[in-house]
């Protein structure tokens, strides 16, 4: 273990949720549970990346009076990075969401598994 | 700056603007601006490719008004000019000869969307392999991912969009791996940008800091490239979308898409980490020991298999496998050999795929083998390509395969440990992969006594046919005259450090 | 002049599909003339060749497809091209009763260039480019009945040779790696300094490849596929599964262990124990097998898988005079064994009989086939006089010189294999000519022998049988120029 | 010069003709057809017969016909053992020859026996003439292949299993014999037979132990020829199917052409001095006295006349091979000795059998009552050459039995010197067991026997000359021993 | 004394055979040369067929989990090492990231001159307030301009999955109406009074997204919020009137086409040094920061678009 966790712990969270959105994404053969599990991992990533640019004692940064020091405000890179993945995150949310929707539709059932049985019965 | 050294940016902003561009257009409209705007690409490509090959050194290219640490960039080499060239006749010609059977496939007001995603597919995957940024690559690995996945399900099949999901699952794990291995890696460097990473890693390494992060990050990236490039363990859900996606997809898929993400690893290997340092680590042995279980199960697998499309789609496991097992070897002669793969790869496979439904049409849209007996006497033409494209799969000689397998086992023997392992798997896999490539050459060629097949003839097929030699020629061109490619990847690789 | 005899079977075989023959004689006389043209020409050229190599194409590097005459290449290339105008001219005969001659006679013209490819060839790549090649080729000619049994032979031929060729590779990029060069050097062309440290590996590489030709030339525990294509038509069987193809794989072998790899380099360490043990169980197991089995094509097939191992038994000795026992049995079996199987191919042609019980009586009904086939059984056994006493004689001198205790073993192996040989030929013989007491000759009154078409080819092999058992001497001594360099 | 070729060659030319062209030549009536043959055969043989004598008499240098290799002469030469080989198959093939003519009257395809025959013949007198150990191997080799049709000759199941038997048993130990060939090749100055052995005295040196073993396994190869334990399996069972000539001819001469080769490898090509005291001689003396035991306890429960003759070839031969085995020159003699009268012996034996089935079809050993009454002529022949076989004094046999039991005593080998004596005893006394029941229950069928269905029905004349020749000539070695003692002490005394 | 063993049982033995050897009556090997004919192979065409029928029976059975065990322990092992793994990764990150740096401190490799000069620099470079603004849309705007095309490909998916024919679109409306609500008045007050709140809050979300926190997306999505509670208060016939498919797709085309081709712009003259004609304005201003508003705009529009689409593609396949 290194020197650090105690001081990340909110990285340590990160990860923590991190897996149990992995998890979830990789094991429940329920859909919605899967893609819950999706945006877990991927809301553990932005909580990640948020502290990462945070800086003790500073304001984000939004040019405030016209002050442009570096003293001033925290790391903007980070801030920019989370926007950029939520749209990913909201554009893929969707697609599972309507593939979802077309197997419920279709087999009436949301288990993975239960799915992929039916569809090798009749698919041979 | 050279007026040239703008192609990079015009192929992928026109490729990005023609996705856009199509959602307006009927579908006919959007086949022609397809094509066009793929060979256009390709064209670009190729006068880029001459232009770098002349000068002979890389260029990078702001995406904007910000030099390189602030600003996005772009960067062409040899290696990512020739590779965006290979992408675009390869997804023109899979484009060109799977044309017909979209019109059975899908319905007929979705063409234009299907042109979108492949419009959109290539503007991402000419951006990951010009991109000199690892941010942008996330954002590019995205559309890769989703247009591939609507490439997948374009045909809605229950077993296409049960495909799709399960593709889905994997590669979102795959981009969150990577995103998070990113974000580490952005933490102990504080860039994006490739070259700035791979300074600030250097600085690391020499430093001895931060050790443990540092392979973790690597780690997790590799495992996340390589779970949505299907590596062995990972690659469940290749089969099924592969083999009942419509034929250009698979083609686009299996060769392009996997591909795609290969080559951002391998732009990862040398322009973010750094070659010797990525061969330090205990990754690489990870990589060759999952490379070779995957030229072996996948091969099994696919000796096992009763359907062409999903035999030839196992096939693709054990070939990227081959790919793994050279980026395994951790030496520049295993790079070489893994990247001329690539090419031979994807030349052979999609040539396999567009031939296999040349023959399944012939026997009434069966794909198991008892029902494709005698079919390259119907459509003789695809029976001949798929039968070339065996051969060089199987690694004869005349054919590209050949020449990968040469590489690979020349340079294996420059590696003291993994020398045997890799030859005696690469000599299994050859035998598997005769296994089952020549019972489906000789299957299709087993005349039946009474055929209730209609046959096809070249007038019917004239497109068709013409892709297939043009893949023929592809493949004999690789094999034959494989030293100025491997040249060329050299030199890529060389720019690439 | 070289690559003018590689492609004039390919030009011949092409064309016979796309011309317009009218009669089957038309065809017969052209490819004829082509085949016995190429002979002479192949011929000519063994007596006049220069020591140059004749360069087709660079792959890449320095690997190249190139083409050069040398002793190795004279004994297979003379061997073949003696041999392929009769096969050709028995095949015409034979192959009326079957389909799709076009097609046959296609894949047999090339075959013949693809096998003059291997004689000739430079380097191991450009072997080994041939050799895919003939697997490639020769397939179609397995599989021409279409039966569902020469499908899955095929099928078996085809997985079997690829695969022997894919271990074979690594061989071949052992020889690049560490080889000064890849082509062909009587001693071997390993450099000293690279292979130190790796003598291991390399040996193991070796049997790996050893047994990757070995496929070929259907080393135990890679035969079955030999026996399963005889469904194959006889002339296939028999030139090609007697003759081209397996001693393809021998030749191969050869190539590899003393232009390659070099004896000096393999004598006295495992690797050669292991092939050598290898290839003294194949020689008694191809004939046990062959006694066991009652389909004369067959029998004959594993008969050939034990002789081919004669010939490697040979090769594995590493000495000169190995070399020229294995060269010796290279040629004599292989007339010897298209004499059988041609006498087997009349039989079944003439009677439509497969099995040996089938084979009552029919010795006074055609003299002439089983005389020969008698002539041919006793020269496989090795009776002194005939050429395969000289051949076994040679390997045997070779083994006692070699001082190797494993290598008397595997005299004792041949002999074992000479008792069955005995065996497996004389009790069908003896069914022939001896039917038994009230075996009634109606059965096989319509029985004669076959055309001049069939005699002809015949008659020519038996007197090479006797001429190399009696005057055997240039050959060897040719042959032992060839060990030695000389040529 | 060329006449050393002329035995060789005629009779094998002249039986390939037969063999090739009387099939189908000859027209006629049945009766017509058959005398030609025999007329024509039989005129070949006795000229055979002659050229052989003539030969033996004057051919003198040996003669190089062409070379197998190089290094491998096809050589013939005529030395005092070829001679006396030569001299035994040339009696016993012509007194066969003359049976067969009446004999194989009541078999088929005749013309294919004759042919066969000759065929024989001149391979038997090419073995005996030949004059290095390629030469010798080369027709060894086809001596099997060319008696083999003999042994199946009447085609039935059994005999052409039993043909096939015999061939490759015979094969088995040519192979055998073969690969001590390779060997000796390498470790000898020369193939050429020369008495006192060719082996190199520096290889010896090197590799005496293995070559110890060579020598064991082509003695055990050629020793399958001569019926020795452990592969004596064919002769029993390929001599009852054999017309009764081919046995008489087989168990007479062809199986001698082991124990001439046996004389070769261990007294012209190894040398006896190098054998002599070494393990092998003595696993070979006892595989001789177990075959020696073996064969006259088989021959004593044997019911069927030919084959308890063929267990008794096989306990006789070992006789010869003890007296080879022992390697000095009393015994040897007396080897060389039983050579020839075993030959005679054994010949009429079978011709006797023969004559006995060709009249009366009557095999086994127990039908055989009264039989002396009904062909007094053949069972008395029977009954003396009996006699000699038996080792009762004056005949030939007693001669050489004592010889042998003299000479395993004075050879001072532990154990075996005794024993050897003691066995040939024990299996005299069996051969009279097995031989003299048949004399017995002939003449003496005992009280209840009705004589009212005897009668008299000796065979013709084509039978039983030959069957007096031979039985006079057995006669006559034991009365004359000294003549051809003699002789072989020349012989003897050049090899040891 | 031995016992007479009966003849069966001695046949038997290997002394039996032994003597049958040795007398010469029987070769254990030679007598077996001679064998009966052997079975000619023969594969009957139609057992193969049945044969690979079978075959593919076997197989769905062998897919069932109910009733493969295999398959069910394959399941659990799967299961098992999964959890396994998830356990390995969450130790691993742990570990890892307790050697990060420590958050929240300066001297992070993280705190570099990248962004100093975003901070420093960024409000004269690109003239937007909102640094982070400026930051994405105009430093590293080929990301953003690719996450824009992220959305777009995920609704052409969407519309790939879920747009309907015209038959069932019709099916759809008719299920539609029987499942979701309409004209429900506490709904449609409510809705009444917020849509236009919403909507113009969006709006000036977007319009600010250079001067303070929001931006085109933020905007966008509340936008579409609002037209999405608009939808649900009134129903389909009522938005059809202003907000068709083909509405949809001009605006989606118009915004992204603007967008690409000012990016493209952007780039092409920043990449060769060329003078940008665009404007920077004053900062603070609502009309300043260059290309940033009308992206903003674009983006939002699309945004609110996209919202809207997934909303009426999810509920019944059309608009």
């Amino acid at each position: 273990m290194g020197p650090n966790l105690l001081a990340n712990y909110g990285e340590a969270v990160s990860a923590i949720l991190f897996c149990i959105g992995f998890t979830n994404l990789l094991l429940q053969t329920n859909l919605i549970k899967k893609i819950i599990g999706l945006n877990i991992m991927d809301s553990a990533i932005y909580l990640f990346l948020a502290e990462k640019g945070y800086i003790a004692g500073r304001v984000a940064p939004i040019v405030v009076n016209g002050v442009t020091s570096t003293e001033a405000y925290i790391n903007p890179i980070p801030s920019g990075l989370v926007l950029t993945g939520i749209v990913v995150s909201v554009s893929v949310t969707a697609l599972m969401l309507s593939l979802t929707i077309r197997l419920y539709t279709r087999y009436h059932t949301l288990d993975l598994d239960e799915i992929s049985t039916q569809l090798k019965k009749e698919g041979r | 700056m050279n007026f040239i050294c703008n192609f990079p940016f015009f192929s992928i902003l026109l490729s990005l603007f023609s996705g856009t561009v199509c959602s307006m257009l009927p579908a006919k409209a959007a086949k022609v601006v397809n094509r066009v705007v793929i060979i256009t690409v390709g064209i670009l490509s190729a006068i880029l490719l001459l232009y770098l090959l002349s000068t002979g050194e890389p260029f990078v290219y702001w995406m904007g008004h910000f030099p390189a640490p602030w600003g996005n960039e772009i960067r062409a080499g040899v290696l990512e000019a020739g590779m965006a060239l290979f992408f675009c006749i390869i997804m023109y010609l899979s484009m060109a000869g799977g044309a017909h059977k979209l019109y059975g496939e899908v319905v007929e007001s979705k063409h234009n969307l299907y042109y979108i995603l492949v419009n959109l597919l290539l503007c991402s995957l000419l951006a990951l392999v010009y991109t000199n940024d690892m941010f942008t690559a996330y954002v590019f690995v995205e559309i890769n991912t989703i247009s591939a996945c609507g490439l997948i399900m374009i045909r809605q099949v229950g077993r296409t969009i049960e495909a799709a999901v399960r593709y889905m699952i994997m590669s979102l794990l795959g981009s969150g791996l990577l995103l998070f291995g990113l974000c580490i890696m952005y933490d102990l460097t504080g860039h994006l940008l490739m070259s700035n990473i791979k300074e600030s890693v250097s600085l690391l390494v020499a430093n001895g800091e931060y050790q443990i992060p540092l392979i973790v990050s690597v780690a997790l990236m590799c495992v996340g490239l390589c779970i949505k490039s299907a590596l062995f363990p990972f690659h469940a859900w290749l089969p099924d979308a592969y083999g009942y996606s419509t034929v250009s997809s698979a083609a686009i898929l299996s060769s392009l898409v996997s591909k795609g993400y290969i080559f951002l690893l391998i732009k990862i290997i040398y322009r973010v980490i750094g070659f010797d340092i990525f061969n330090s680590t205990r990754i690489i042995d990870v990589l060759f020991v999952f490379g070779l279980m995957g030229m072996i199960f996948g091969s099994i697998s696919a000796i096992r298999e009763n359907d062409i499309r999903r035999m030839i789609a196992f096939s693709s496991v054990a070939q990227i496998g081959y790919i793994y097992m050279g980026f395994g070897m951790g030496t520049q002669a295993g790079m070489v050999a893994s990247i001329f793969h690539i090419l031979s790869h994807a030349a052979t496979k999609s040539l396999l795929f567009i031939a296999a439904i040349g023959l399944t049409d012939v026997s009434n849209g069966s794909r198991k083998f008892i029902d494709l007996t005698g079919a390259a006497y119907r459509n003789k033409w695809a029976g001949a390509a798929f039968m070339a494209g065996s051969l060089s799969m199987v690694g004869v000689p005349l054919f590209s395969g050949f020449i990968s397998k040469l590489l690979f086992s020349q340079a294996a023997v420059q590696v003291e440990g993994k020398m045997l392992a890799s030859l005696i798997v690469l000599g299994i896999s050859t035998v598997l992969n005769a296994i089952y490539f020549m019972k489906t050459v000789i299957r299709i060629y087993t005349p039946v006594k009474e055929s209730s097949y209609s046959g096809i003839t070249f007038r019917e097929m004239k497109g068709y046919a013409v892709v297939l030699v043009c893949f023929i020629v592809l493949n004999v061109i690789l094999g034959v005259s494989s030293q100025p490619v491997v040249n060329m990847i050299e030199q890529g690789l060389a720019m690439f450090a | 002049m070289i690559i003018l005899t590689i492609l004039i079977p390919f030009i011949a075989g092409g064309l016979v599909p796309l011309l317009p023959f009218r009669k089957r004689w038309q065809m017969e006389v052209f490819l004829e003339t082509a085949v016995v043209a190429n002979s002479i020409l192949v011929w000519y050229l063994l007596f006049h060749h220069s020591d140059s190599t004749f360069l087709l194409a660079h792959f890449t590097g320095d690997l190249n497809i190139s083409f050069r005459v040398d002793g190795m290449s004279m004994v297979f290339a003379g061997l073949v091209s003696a041999l392929w105008p009769f096969a050709t001219l028995y095949a015409f005969e034979y192959m009326t009763k079957e389909k799709n001659e076009n097609v046959f006679f296609l894949f047999y013209t090339l075959t013949y260039g693809v096998t003059l490819g291997i004689a000739f060839a430079a380097n191991l790549l450009t072997m080994y480019f041939f050799y895919e090649l003939l697997t490639l080729v020769t397939v179609p000619l397995v599989m021409h009945t279409l039966t569902r049994e020469a499908v899955l032979a095929s099928r078996k031929y085809l997985y079997y040779s690829l695969g022997g060729a894919a271990f074979a590779f690594i061989g071949l990029i052992m020889v690049i790696v560490y080889g000064s060069t890849t082509d062909f050097i009587l001693g071997g062309v390993f450099d000293p300094e690279r292979i130190a440290g790796h003598t291991n590996v390399l040996l193991l590489i070796y049997v790996m490849a050893f047994m990757g030709f070995g496929v070929k030339a259907a080393v135990c525990p890679f035969n079955s596929w030999l026996p399963q294509a005889g469904v194959a038509p006889t002339p296939v069987t028999a030139l090609l599964h007697a003759v081209a193809v397996v001693k393809a794989g021998a030749f191969a072998i050869i190539r590899l262990t003393y232009y390659s790899f070099g004896t000096d380099f393999l004598k006295g360490t495992w690797a050669q124990d292991v092939v050598m043990v290898i290839v003294m169980f194949t020689i008694v197991y191809g004939c046990s097998r062959a006694v066991k089995e009652t389909h004369i094509k067959r029998r004959l097939a594993y008969s050939t898988i034990s002789n081919l191992s004669y010939i490697l038994f040979g090769a594995v000795i590493m000495t000169p005079l190995g070399l020229v026992g294995a060269l010796s049995h290279l040629v004599f079996h292989a007339v010897m064994k298209i004499t059988s199987f041609f006498c087997a191919g009349a039989i079944m042609h003439q009677t439509d009989r497969h099995y040996v019980h089938e084979l009552d009586g029919l010795g006074y009904k055609m003299p002439c086939i089983f005389g020969i086939f008698t002539i041919s059984a006793f020269a496989l056994m090795g009776v002194p006089g005939l050429a395969g006493f000289v051949s076994k004689w040679n390997l045997a001198e070779a083994a006692v010189e070699s001082g190797n205790p494993l290598a008397w073993g595997g005299i004792a192996c041949l002999l074992v294999s000479a008792l069955l040989t005995a065996i497996y030929m004389l009790s069908m013989m003896v069914r022939a000519f001896f039917p038994g007491k009230d075996f009634d000759y109606n059965t096989v009154s319509d029985v004669k022998d076959p055309n001049w078409k069939m005699l002809l080819p015949l008659f020519v092999f038996t007197i090479f049988i006797i001429g190399f058992g009696l005057f055997s001497q240039p050959v060897v001594n040719f042959f032992s120029d060839v060990a030695k360099g000389n040529v | 010069m060329y006449l050393i070729l002329l035995p060789i060659l005629f009779p094998i030319l002249s039986g390939a003709i037969l063999l090739i062209f009387f099939r189908t030549s000859l027209k006629g009536n049945e009766k017509a057809k058959r005398k030609t043959l025999v007329i024509i055969s039989g005129s070949l043989l006795v000229i055979t017969a002659l050229l052989t004598i003539t030969a033996l008499l004057t051919a003198k240098e040996s003669f190089t016909l062409f070379y197998l290799t190089e290094t491998l002469p096809i050589t013939f030469a005529i030395d005092a053992t070829g001679t006396l080989f030569s001299l035994l198959a040339v009696i016993v093939m012509l007194c066969a020859g003359f049976f067969s003519f009446a004999y194989m009257k009541h078999e088929d395809h005749e013309s294919r026996y004759y042919g066969y025959y000759l065929l024989v013949f001149g391979v038997l007198n090419a073995l005996c003439f030949a004059g290095n150990l390629i030469t010798f191997y080369l027709f060894f080799e086809l001596l099997t292949l060319s008696s083999m049709p003999l042994v199946l000759h009447n085609g039935s199941k059994e005999a052409v299993m039993a043909g096939l038997k015999y061939l490759f048993y015979s094969l088995c130990g040519a192979y055998a014999a073969l690969f001590g060939i390779y060997f000796i090749y390498r470790n000898s100055t020369t193939l050429t037979f020369t008495a006192g052995g060719v082996l190199n005295p520096s290889t010896v040196a090197e590799h005496g132990s293995f070559l110890l073993l060579v020598a064991f396994v082509m003695i055990l190869g050629f020793g399958v020829k001569a019926g020795m334990f452990p592969m004596h399996a064919w002769l029993p069972t390929a001599h009852p199917v054999a017309p009764a000539p081919a046995s008489a001819v087989l168990s007479a001469v062809i199986v001698k052409a082991g124990v001439l080769a046996i004389i070769r490898i261990v007294y012209y090509i190894f040398g006896a001095n190098f054998l002599r005291g070494s393990w092998m001689q003595t696993a070979w003396i006892c595989l001789t006295l177990i075959t020696i035991f073996m064969g006259s306890m088989l021959a004593y429960r044997e019911p069927v006349l030919k084959k308890r003759l063929a267990y008794s070839t096989v306990s006789q031969l070992s006789y010869i091979l003890f007296g080879l085995a022992v390697m000095n020159d009393t015994s040897l003699t007396g080897g060389l000795l039983h050579v020839l009268a075993h030959g005679f012996i054994k010949a009429v034996l079978f011709l006797c059998a023969g004559a006995i089935i060709y009249t009366t079809g009557k095999t086994r050993v127990d039908e055989l009552r009264g039989i002396g009454k009904e062909m007094p002529l053949t069972i008395w022949c029977y009954t003396i050459v009996s006699l000699g076989l038996i080792g009762i004094p004056p005949t030939g046999g007693f001669i050489s039995k004592w010889y042998l039991a003299t000479g395993s005593l004075k050879s001072g080998l532990p154990i075996l010197d005794v024993l050897g004596p003691v066995i040939l005893l024990v299996s005299a006394l069996l051969t009279a067991g097995y031989l003299l029941p048949v004399t017995i229950q002939g003449f003496f069928p005992g009280a209840d026997y009705d004589y009212g269905k005897l009668e008299k029905q000796e065979p013709s004349k084509l039978m039983t000359v030959p069957i007096l020749i031979m039985t006079v000539l057995s006669v006559l070695i034991g009365l004359f021993p000294n003549l051809i003692t003699d002789y072989l002490t020349a012989i003897v005394s050049a090899v040891l | 004394m031995s016992k007479k063993r009966p003849a069966a049982e001695y046949q038997k033995t290997f002394a039996f055979h032994f003597f049958r050897w040795l007398s010469g009556v029987k070769d254990p090997y030679l007598d077996e040369v001679e064998m009966h004919p052997q079975k000619e192979f023969q594969m009957d065409p139609e057992a193969v067929l049945r044969h690979e029928k079978e075959h593919d029976a076997i197989l769905d059975k062998v897919y069932d989990p109910q009733r493969n065990m295999e398959m069910k322990l394959f399941r659990k092992l799967y299961h098992a090492t999964s959890i396994i793994f998830c356990l390995f990764l969450i130790a691993l990150l742990l570990v890892t990231i307790s050697w990060l740096p420590a958050t929240g401190t300066i001297d992070r490799p993280a705190n570099n001159e990248v962004a100093k000069r975003y901070i420093e620099k960024g409000l004269e470079e690109t003239g937007a307030v909102n640094i982070v603004a400026g930051m994405i849309l105009d430093y590293r705007a080929f990301d953003t301009l690719g996450e824009s095309h992220v959305l777009f490909t995920a609704t052409i998916t969407v519309l790939i999955l879920l747009r309907l024919n015209k038959t069932e679109k019709d099916e759809a409306e008719i299920s539609d109406r029987r499942f979701e609500p309409k004209n429900d008045a506490i709904l449609q007050l409510v809705a009444t009074f917020l849509v236009p709140i919403i909507i113009i809050f969006g709006i000036y979300i977007i319009l600010n997204g250079h001067l303070g926190p929001g931006g085109g997306f933020s905007g966008g999505a509340v936008i579409g919020a609002g037209l999405v509670l608009y939808l649900n208060a009134f129903g389909f016939k009522k938005t059809e009137r202003f907000f068709t498919e083909k509405t949809y797709k001009w605006v989606c085309f118009f915004s992204l086409s603007f967008y690409c081709l000012a990016k493209s712009y952007s780039f092409y003259t920043g990449a060769n040094q060329l003078h940008s004609v665009i404007p920077k304005g004053t900062p603070g201003a609502i009309l300043s920061s260059g290309l940033i508003l009308p992206l903003n705009i674009a983006v939002g529009l699309v945004v609110a678009c996209t919202i809207y689409a997934f909303y009426a593609m999810f509920r019944k396949g059309g608009f």
